[in-house]
C-alpha cells in the first residue's frame, strides 16, 4: 500500500493560494491510489512555477530547461519503458519554448503522462503573456492587450490524433485525480491541461472566473468521435468543457519499436559476437 | 617517403561515383594496401562536380595527396579540374568521345562496353586492370553488394566488368602498377564515421538521437543499420534541441548515450551541453566540423569549431575533447569518450570534421569481441543510505543510481541544488557545488592522452597540429626529414583538458614552431598559449573547404 | 508591366524532374501577373531544396538557417510592411526545425505567405522521413518504417484559425498559380502548402501517386465554415483535396499595433525632445 | 577613503520591499547624494528572503559595501542574517513585537502606525526621517506613483508617512547622519537594464525581441514602457531563436535592433549569431549573466558567459563584446554598440550581470537631446551599379542597402556566397570571403576602447577587472592607496578585440597583478594570457551567486 505522505510533504515556493498546490495533492493522490511507488515514477519538468512540482515530491526527478522536459521524458521513458514517467509545466514552458517538442510528443505518442499547469501567464519571470492568455490581455509587457489568437492545446492535440487529451481545473479535485488517473493508465501520450489560477499575476482568469465557466462534459460525451471533440477543444469562453475531450488507441511508440519488445534498452548489452559479425561486414 | 600512387575519380553526383569509389577501395583493402579515401561534394542531389580520391599504399598511410596518378574522369569537367595535378606519368580513363589532346589518355569506348548505368562498373574494370587488380575479388564485392536483393543486376554487373577487364587487356599498354602483395593482411574498411559509430556500440551505447546534418549524418545511420542486432534505439528528432534533451533522460535512466551534428546544429545544443555539466549526466556529443559561418560550405571540411565547443554553454563545468586523428583513433577515442562521460558523468565531446567523416582507411582489426565497456551508474548496494545523488566528495564524482533501478530515488536538476538534488538558494552550498563539479578536472588532467610526438627531441622546425590533419603533418615532416630537415610533429588528439607539462618542453626545445590547422584564425595555437604561455609564432592554415595535404603544408616551407 | 522574365532564369541545383521547377515557375507568374517589381518582394528561406528557391529568383531575399525562416519574415516584414514577404522552404524546415516557429505565425497573422514545398522527404539530406512522411514509410533511416502520426500542417493551421490556408500539387500549375496568388492577396498569414514530387528520395509520393489522389475542391466549398475546413483540411489517402481549405478574416497583425499605423519602423526616427521627456521621468 | 552610508532593507518577496527601497533611493538621488543600490532576491513570488540595499555617500561610489549602517528589518529573519554586518553605530528599525535584544534596535509600533499593507510607507518614513530627508521631497514621491491612477492611495500614503515621520521624532533619539548636501545636483536614477534599454533608444533602436529572461527582462520592459511615445516596436517571441532571428530579419529590412537574454537563452541564440556574422547584420546582443550552468541561480549575478559569449556560434567571424562597468557605461557602450554593428554590420554583444542589471545608480545628465545616431544602411545612391552586396573592400565592409528602399535588390545568405550574395561552391572565393569578414577586425582594433587605469605607473599591485567589478576594484585599490600601499587598477569595459598595446606595459610594469573575476575559472585572465602571453598569478574570484565588493577584495588582500 502506498500512502500520498510517502510522496512527502515539503515546503515550497509557490504563493500562498496558487493554483498549483491542488494539483500536487491531486499527482500524490493518483499516484498512491495506483498503488505506484515513489521508485516506479519519474518526473520530469521544465523550468518555471509549475516546473518546481518535481521538488516537492519524493520520487525520482529530471528538473531540466525550460521547455525541454518533454524530450527528457521521451529519452528516459525510450531508454526504461517500465518507468511511469510524468511530465509536469507550465503554460509558457509547454506551450511556447517547447512548443515544438509538443507537437512531436503528440505524434510519437509515448506513454508519458503530461500535466500543465496552464495559468495563461508567466508566473515565475513576474506576469508576461503566455501563449495560451486571451486576446486583449493586458501585462506589464503586453499594455495594449495580447493580439495574436491564444495557442489552442487541446484543439491541437486533437487535430494531431494526440492518444489522450483531456482539460480540469485546478479548484475541481476530484474531477482532477480522476483525469489524471486515466492519463495515466492510458497506454499512450496523455495530455492533462489543468486551468490553475495564478493569484499574483493573472488578475482576469481567477479560480472565480474558471468556475463560474467550467462545466463537467455530460456523460453521454462520446471521447472518440474526432470530430466532436475537435468541436468540444476549441469551445471556450461562457462555458469551458472539463473532462476527457479525445481518446483514441493509438498504439504507444514504445510497444511499436521492434527493439523495445526485447525488454527496456537499461541494462541491455550487445553481445560481443554479434559485434565482431557487424564488423566483419567491413572486410 | 611512403611510395603510393593516388586515384582520383571525378563527375558530377548521380553518376554512381561513391559506388565506383567504395569497390574500388574495398578491393584494394582487400589486396592488402593501405588507403586513404577523400571525398569531395557539393551540397546537390545530381549535378555539379564531386570527387572520390583514394591514395594507396602498401605502408601505411594516413594522409590525402594532391598529385595524381590515375584518374578517373566520369566526364569531360574532371579533366579540366584536375588535369594539372596528373603526375608525369600520370594516366586518364576517360570516355572516347572526349576531344582533348592527352597523351596518358586511354580512351574508353564506354558506350560501347555498357549501358549508361553501368559506366561506373565500366570505369571499375578499367581501372582494376590497370592497378593490377584480381578480376574475382572485384566480382566478388559485386556480387556481395548486389546477389542477396537483386541477382540479376549482379549478373549483369560481372558482365560488365568482364567486358571492362577484357578490353583493357587488349587496347592499352599503359599500366598504373602498384607493388604486388604477397600475403595480404586482413584489413576491415572504415571510415571515421563508421569508426566513431562502432566505436560506441563496442562502447556499450544504448541509444542514439541525432537530426540529419551533414557531414554527422553517416554516423546515426551506420548505428541504424544495426540496431536490429544490436539493440540500441536510434530516434530522429524534430530538432537538435529534442535531440540533446532525449540523449540527457535516455542517460539519466541508464542508456549511453550519444548525439551527432555538425556546428549549426551544435549550436542549438550549447543549453542542453551545459545541462548536462549542472546535472551530470554522462553524453558523447560528436561534431563533426564543416565550413561556417551559419550553413557555410555544408558538404566540405574545416576545423573552427574547436573554441565554439570548448566554450559552449553557459556557465562553468568540466568537459573533455577529443579530436581523433586518423580513423582508427576514431574508434578508440570513442571509447575512451564513453568510458570518461560515464566515470565524470558530464560532456564529452568528438571533433571530427567532413574530411575525416569521409575518409576510409584499412583499419587492423580491432578485436571487439574482448574490449571491455563500462557499466553505466554505480550499483546500489555500495551506496550509503539515505542517497544523495550529489554528495561532496573529494574527487567531485557522486554515486550515479538509475532511477527504478533499486529503491533510492534518483534526481537531477538544472537549478543549484544541495547534495540531495533539491533546488538551494544556500549559496555557501553554490560554491561548494561549483568546486565539487570542477574538481573533476583533477582526475581528467591525470588522464589525459598525451600528444603524439615524431622527430628529434630539439628540431630546427616542429609541427604543431590536431584533429584530423594528422596524417599531412606527419608526413610533411617525415618528408623534410627525408629531405635532410631536422623537423618533428607534434599532434594532439585530446584537445581539453590540456596538461602543459606532456608536451610544453617540446615546444620549447624547437627553433621554430609552426601550427598547422584548418581554420583561418589558429584557434588550437590560441588555446596552446592561453594554456602554456607559448606563442606559435607562424601558422599554416587552410579555410577554403579542402582538407590539408602534404603538399599544402610543404608548398608553405618551400616558400619560407 | 512586370514580366516573369524579370525575375530571372537561374541555373539550379535541382534534380531533373524536381517538383521543385514548377512552384518556381508558378511564383514568378504571380508576382508579375500581381505587377509586384523585384525590389518590392522580399524572399525568406531556411536550408533544404526548396530553400533554396530565392537564389534562384531576381528579388531581395534572406537565405536564413534551418527552420529559422518564418521569423526572420516576422523582423522583416514588422520592420517594413510594405514589403510583401513570402517564405518559401520545405516540410523539414518548416514543420520539422522549425515547427515552433510555424505554430507563432499563425498565432500572429502577420501578411506574411508562406509557400511550402511538401515532398514529405528531407531531400538535401538524402532521404529520411519528414514529419509529413507517412506513417509506414520506409526509409534508410527509418527501415522499419515511419511509426509516428504525420503532422498535419493544414489541420494545425485550422485548429489555430490560420488566416488563409490552402494545398496545391507541384504539378497542377494553374492551380498552384491561383493559391498562391489568393495567399499573397488575402491580407494576414498565408500557408499554401504543395504537393512536391522528390524525384531521388520519395519513391512513394510521386507524381503519379499525387495526381491520382487530387482532386479540386469543388465551388460550393466554403472555406470560412471552420468545421468543415478541420474535416477537409484531415482528408488524406485515396482522395486528397487541394484548394482553399480555410480562410477567415482575421485582421492582420501589423494592422493591429498601434505602433505601426504611423507607417513602418524603418526610416522613422524618435524625436530627441521625446527621448529627453522620456529621461526625465528618471530624475 | 569615499564616506558612505550603507542603507539594508531585508525581507520577504510580496512585503514591498523594492518600493520602499526604489523610493528611498529616488529621495536620496534628489535630495543630492549618489547610491549604489544592489539588489539580492530569489527565485520566488512571495516568501524568501530578499534585501534591497543603498549605498549613500556625497561623493562618486560605484561599488556596493558589506557592512550596514541602517538596517530596515522587514521581518525577524532579516537581523538574523544580516544583524552581524551592523557597522558598530549601525542602526536597525525593526517592528516592536520582534523580541531581540539590540542596542541599536529603533522597534518601531507598525502596526499602530498603519495597516500591513502600509508597512513599507511606515519604514519609508522612519528611515526617511532617520536620515534627515525631507518629508515633502518623500511625500511629493508617493503623489508621483500613485496621484495619477490610485488618488486616494496617494492621500493614505502621505498619512502614514507623516505619521511616521511624527512618530520617529517623537520616540528616537539616534540619527543616522548623512553630511547635507547645500546645493543638490540634478541627477537621474537608473539601473543597468534601462540605462541599457535608453541607451538603446538614444541610438536609434527601432525593433527589439525578446523572451522573458531574468535578470535581462527589464530592458525590453522598460523600453515597452516608451513604446507609444517613441515608436518603437517590442515583440515577445515565443522562444530565443525566434527572437534572435526576428532581430536580424528587422535589422535586414532596416530597423536597428537589439535582443536581452541570460545565459541559457543566449545559448540558444548562438545560430543566430554565426547567421548575423555570415549575413553581415548589424545587431545588439545584451547578455545580462547569472549564475550557471544550466537554470543555476537564475536570480544571482555571475560573471561566467564571458568565454562562451565570445566563442558562440559555429565558424569564423568578427565580433565585439564590451562590459559595462557602470550604469553610465551601459548607457553610452550600449550606444557604442549600435553603431559599431551598424558600421561593421555584425554582432555585438554588452555582456552585464544581474547586479549592474538592477543596481540604481545617481546619474549625471545624459543630454540625450544633442547625441547623434547613425543612419542604417547605405545610401543607395552612392552605390555601383550592379549592386553587388558583399563586394570585396579593403576594410571587409560591403555597402548595406535596405531591401525594397531603393530598386536595389538585397540579398542575404547562410551559404558561402559571392559578391553579389549567390550561393557558391568556389572555393578560391570562399577563402577570400572568409578573409573579407576577418578582415572588419583591423577597423575594429583600431577603435577599441581603451582598458581605464588608475594608479602609479609601475605599482607594487596591479587589480585587473572586467565589467561590473569595476567599482568594487577601483574602491579597493583607493583605499589600499589610502592605507599607504601603491596599488593601481586596470579595467576593461570592451572585452573583445584586445588591443595589447594598450595595456600589457602595465602589467609587465607591475611587481604583482591579480585579476578580479565574478567567476570560478578567472575567464578573463584566461584571455589576456591567450592575447598577450602575460600570466596572472592569482586572482581573487567569486562564484557564490553576490556581487564582488570592495570589503571582499580587501579580505583576501590582508590574508595574502
Ligand atoms: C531558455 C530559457 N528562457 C527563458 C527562461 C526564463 N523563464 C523561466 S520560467 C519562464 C516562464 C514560466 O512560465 P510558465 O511555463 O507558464 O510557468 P509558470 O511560472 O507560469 O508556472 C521563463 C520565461 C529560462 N529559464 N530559460
Ligand atoms: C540546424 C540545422 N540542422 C540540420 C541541418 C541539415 N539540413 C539541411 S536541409 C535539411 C532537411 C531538408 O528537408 P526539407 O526542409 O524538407 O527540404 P527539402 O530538401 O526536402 O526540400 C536538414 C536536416 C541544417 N542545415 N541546420
Ligand atoms: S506567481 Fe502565480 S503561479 Fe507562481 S506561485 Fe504565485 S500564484 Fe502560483
Ligand atoms: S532531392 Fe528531391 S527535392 Fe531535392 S532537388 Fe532532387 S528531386 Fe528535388
Ligand atoms: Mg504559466
Ligand atoms: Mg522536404
Amino acid at each position: 500500500m502506498i500512502d500520498p505522505a510517502d510522496y512527502g510533504d515539503f515546503e515550497t515556493a509557490w504563493c500562498p493560494g496558487c493554483g498549483n498546490f491542488p494539483i500536487l495533492k491531486a499527482v500524490k493522490t493518483v499516484l498512491a491510489g495506483a498503488g505506484i511507488a515513489p521508485h516506479q515514477v519519474l518526473f520530469v519538468s521544465g523550468i518555471g512555477q509549475a516546473a518546481k512540482t518535481p521538488h516537492y515530491l519524493n520520487a525520482n526527478f529530471f528538473n531540466g530547461l525550460h521547455g525541454r522536459a518533454l524530450h527528457v521524458a521521451t529519452g528516459a521513458k525510450l531508454a526504461n519503458p517500465e518507468l511511469v514517467v510524468i511530465v509536469e509545466s507550465g503554460d509558457g514552458c509547454t506551450y511556447g519554448e517547447g512548443g515544438n517538442h509538443f507537437l512531436a510528443a503528440l505524434r510519437r505518442n509515448l506513454d508519458l503522462t503530461l500535466i500543465v499547469h496552464d495559468n495563461q501567464i508567466y508566473g515565475l519571470t513576474k506576469g508576461q503573456a503566455s501563449p495560451t492568455s486571451e486576446e486583449g490581455f493586458v501585462t506589464k509587457a503586453q499594455p495594449e492587450g495580447v493580439q495574436q489568437e491564444p495557442f489552442h492545446p487541446l484543439a491541437t492535440a486533437v487535430a494531431l490524433h494526440g492518444g489522450f487529451v483531456a482539460r480540469s481545473l485546478s479548484g475541481m479535485a476530484d474531477h482532477m485525480v480522476e483525469m489524471i488517473r486515466q492519463g495515466i493508465a492510458h497506454k499512450g501520450f496523455s495530455l492533462i491541461d489543468i486551468l490553475q489560477p495564478c493569484v499574483s499575476f493573472n488578475k482576469v482568469n481567477t479560480f472565480g472566473w474558471y468556475k463560474k465557466r467550467c462545466y463537467e462534459l455530460p456523460a453521454e460525451y462520446d471521447p472518440t468521435d474526432w470530430e466532436a471533440a475537435m468541436k468540444t477543444a476549441m469551445s471556450w469562453g461562457e462555458k469551458i468543457p472539463v473532462g476527457v475531450i479525445y481518446q483514441n488507441d493509438r498504439s504507444d511508440y514504445a510497444a511499436r519499436l521492434p527493439v523495445l519488445k526485447a525488454g527496456p534498452l537499461v541494462g541491455r548489452k550487445t553481445a560481443p559476437a554479434v559485434l565482431g559479425r557487424i564488423l566483419s561486414r567491413y572486410l | 617517403m611512403v611510395e603510393t600512387c593516388n586515384i582520383l575519380i571525378g563527375g558530377e553526383a548521380g553518376q554512381g561515383l561513391v559506388t565506383l569509389g567504395q569497390l574500388l577501395a574495398r578491393c584494394l583493402v582487400r589486396s592488402g594496401y593501405r588507403i586513404v579515401v577523400t571525398q569531395i561534394y557539393q551540397s546537390i542531389i545530381r549535378g555539379g562536380h564531386n570527387t572520390f580520391s583514394i591514395r594507396v599504399g602498401t605502408e601505411e598511410i594516413e594522409a590525402p595527396r594532391r598529385a595524381v596518378d590515375l584518374l578517373i574522369a566520369m566526364n569531360e569537367e574532371t579533366i579540366r579540374l584536375h588535369g594539372g595535378r596528373l603526375t608525369e606519368k600520370g594516366v586518364t580513363i576517360v570516355d572516347e568521345s572526349v576531344e582533348l589532346i592527352c597523351d596518358t589518355c586511354i580512351k574508353v569506348p564506354f558506350k560501347e562496353l555498357a549501358e549508361p548505368r553501368f559506366f561506373n562498373v565500366v570505369a571499375l574494370g578499367v581501372a582494376g586492370s590497370l592497378l593490377g587488380l584480381k578480376k574475382e575479388l572485384i566480382c566478388a564485392l559485386l556480387d556481395e553488394l548486389f546477389a542477396r536483393k537483386k541477382p540479376e543486376m549482379a549478373e549483369m554487373n560481372r558482365r560488365v566488368l568482364s567486358k571492362a577487364f577484357e578490353w583493357c587487356g587488349k587496347h592499352t599498354g599503359v599500366s598504373v602498377s602498384l607493388p604486388a602483395i604477397a600475403d595480404p593482411q586482413k584489413r576491415i574498411m572504415l571510415n571515421g564515421n563508421e569508426a566513431i559509430a562502432l566505436g560506441a556500440l563496442s562502447a556499450g551505447l544504448r541509444f542514439c538521437a541525432y537530426y540529419p546534418m551533414t557531414p554527422s549524418t553517416s554516423i546515426p545511420m551506420t548505428l541504424i543499420s544495426t540496431a536490429k542486432e544490436t539493440g540500441i534505439l536510434v530516434e530522429q528528432g524534430e530538432d537538435e534541441i529534442a535531440v540533446i534533451n532525449m540523449a540527457l533522460g535516455a542517460s539519466f535512466a541508464g542508456a549511453p548515450a550519444m548525439v551527432a551534428t555538425s556546428g549549426g546544429g551544435f549550436a542549438l545544443m550549447t543549453e542542453g551541453v551545459s545541462l548536462a555539466g549542472m546535472t551530470e549526466t554522462p553524453i558523447v556529443i560528436v561534431v563533426a566540423q564543416r565550413p561556417g559561418p551559419a550553413t557555410g560550405l555544408p558538404t566540405r571540411t574545416e576545423q573552427a569549431d574547436l573554441e565554439m565547443v570548448l566554450h559552449s554553454g553557459h556557465g562553468e563545468f568540466p568537459r573533455v575533447l577529443f579530436a581523433p586523428g586518423s580513423v582508427e583513433e576514431c574508434f578508440h577515442l570513442t571509447r575512451r569518450a564513453f568510458e570518461t562521460a560515464e566515470r565524470y558523468q558530464g560532456p564529452v565531446f568528438l571533433l571530427t570534421d567532413q574530411f575525416l567523416a569521409d575518409s576510409y582507411r584499412a583499419v587492423d582489426p580491432l578485436g571487439v569481441e574482448e574490449l571491455p565497456f563500462p557499466e553505466p551508474g554505480t550499483d546500489p548496494a555500495v551506496v550509503a543510505s539515505p542517497y544523495r545523488r550529489f554528495v561532496l566528495t573529494e574527487k567531485g564524482v557522486s554515486p550515479r543510481l538509475l532511477p527504478g533501478k533499486s529503491s533510492h530515488l534518483v534526481v537531477a536538476d538544472s537549478d543549484e541544488h544541495d547534495e540531495a538534488g533539491h533546488i538551494t538558494e544556500d549559496l555557501a552550498l553554490r560554491s561548494r557545488m561549483v568546486e565539487k563539479r570542477l574538481q573533476k578536472l583533477g582526475g581528467l588532467l591525470h588522464e589525459a592522452v598525451p600528444p603524439d610526438y615524431a622527430g628529434s627531441s630539439l628540431p630546427e622546425l616542429l609541427f604543431v597540429s590536431w584533429g584530423s590533419t594528422k596524417g599531412a603533418v606527419w608526413e610533411a615532416a617525415s618528408r623534410l626529414r627525408e629531405a635532410g630537415r631536422d623537423v618533428a610533429a607534434l599532434h594532439f588528439s585530446q584537445i581539453w583538458p590540456l596538461v602543459p607539462r606532456q608536451f610544453l618542453g617540446k615546444l620549447e626545445g624547437a627553433r621554430e614552431v609552426i601550427a598547422v590547422e584548418g581554420n583561418a584564425t589558429g584557434q588550437f595555437s590560441r588555446l596552446l598559449r592561453r594554456e602554456t604561455g607559448f606563442e606559435i609564432q607562424r601558422e599554416i592554415l587552410r579555410y577554403d573547404g579542402l582538407p590539408v595535404t602534404p603538399e599544402y603544408i610543404l608548398d608553405v616551407i618551400e616558400k619560407l
